[in-house]
């Protein structure tokens, strides 16, 4: 217990550090980028269009905001995104950081 | 403790690498979804009003013409008429 | 249906912005003119003056008002309009809205 608030300390730490590598290389962007085009090519992009168009046409265009539609969206864009994407880009940020030396 | 630290980390990032670009899209996915709506609606609604509006110019000008028409063919006929 | 008030909001705002686009430009006059010369070209005038003379000729010159011959001519004037005539206007209309890029 007593440790705790040193283990949320270099807990942050290493957050940091391992973030500031993904930013500064550049790799933050190509996994993000690399995820953008795996949600398409899977086919998540059209099924949340679809989804999307449908919310609209439910509650109206007149009652409907761009905010509301992105709240009522986005749990179901989170719970759509196919485990075999999710793995693939954990395993990406894995390797990674095997390659940076002082990690 | 350092590979706990680290796999914890690397864990975060990757949920908030999720939530930020499934954010995003669906961020871009519903701005492009309301303007192309309303951009369908408005379309729409020309072509509707577009319609009414050449239906009521038509009915006008018939009206118009049917009175020019009508007066000018009962001048003649009486025109005509007083001549014999 | 829900959105059907709203529909008569949008179309009584778009037909206001319309007209006075119409009114503005002069394209009203302009389409005002041409339906005059292609009802002449096509013949309408003359069928529908040659019914006129008919009707006068049937009803007899001293029982017939110019209110009555409106009345009477008006509904075969419209229904004499070619659906091509209609047709050409209507694309005019649309060209001429494609053009106005504020509406």
């Amino acid at each position: 217990m007593a440790d705790y608030p040193d283990r949320k300390v270099r807990d942050a730490q290493m957050r940091a550090t391992i973030n500031q590598k993904l930013v500064e290389t550049g790799e933050k962007e190509r996994l993000k980028e690399l995820l953008r085009t795996k949600l398409i090519e899977c086919g998540w992009r059209d099924q949340l269009k679809a989804y999307c168009k449908e919310v609209v046409r439910q509650k109206g265009l007149e009652h409907i905001t761009v905010d509301d539609l992105v709240a009522e969206i986005t749990p179901k864009g989170r719970a759509l995104v196919p485990d075999s994407v999710k793995k693939e880009l954990l395993q990406r940020i894995r390797t990674f950081l095997a390659q940076q030396s002082n990690i | 403790e350092y590979e706990r630290s680290k796999n914890d980390s690397i864990q975060d990032i990757f949920h908030e690498m999720i939530d930020e670009t499934v954010h995003d899209q669906c961020r871009d996915l519903s701005l492009r979804q309301m303007r192309d709506v309303k951009e369908s609606l408005k379309n729409e609604s020309i072509e509707r009003v577009g319609t009414s509006l050449i239906v009521d110019l038509v009915d006008d000008c018939v009206s118009k013409e049917c009175q020019a028409i009508s007066h000018k063919t009962l001048q003649e006929e009486e025109t005509l008429r007083d001549l014999k």
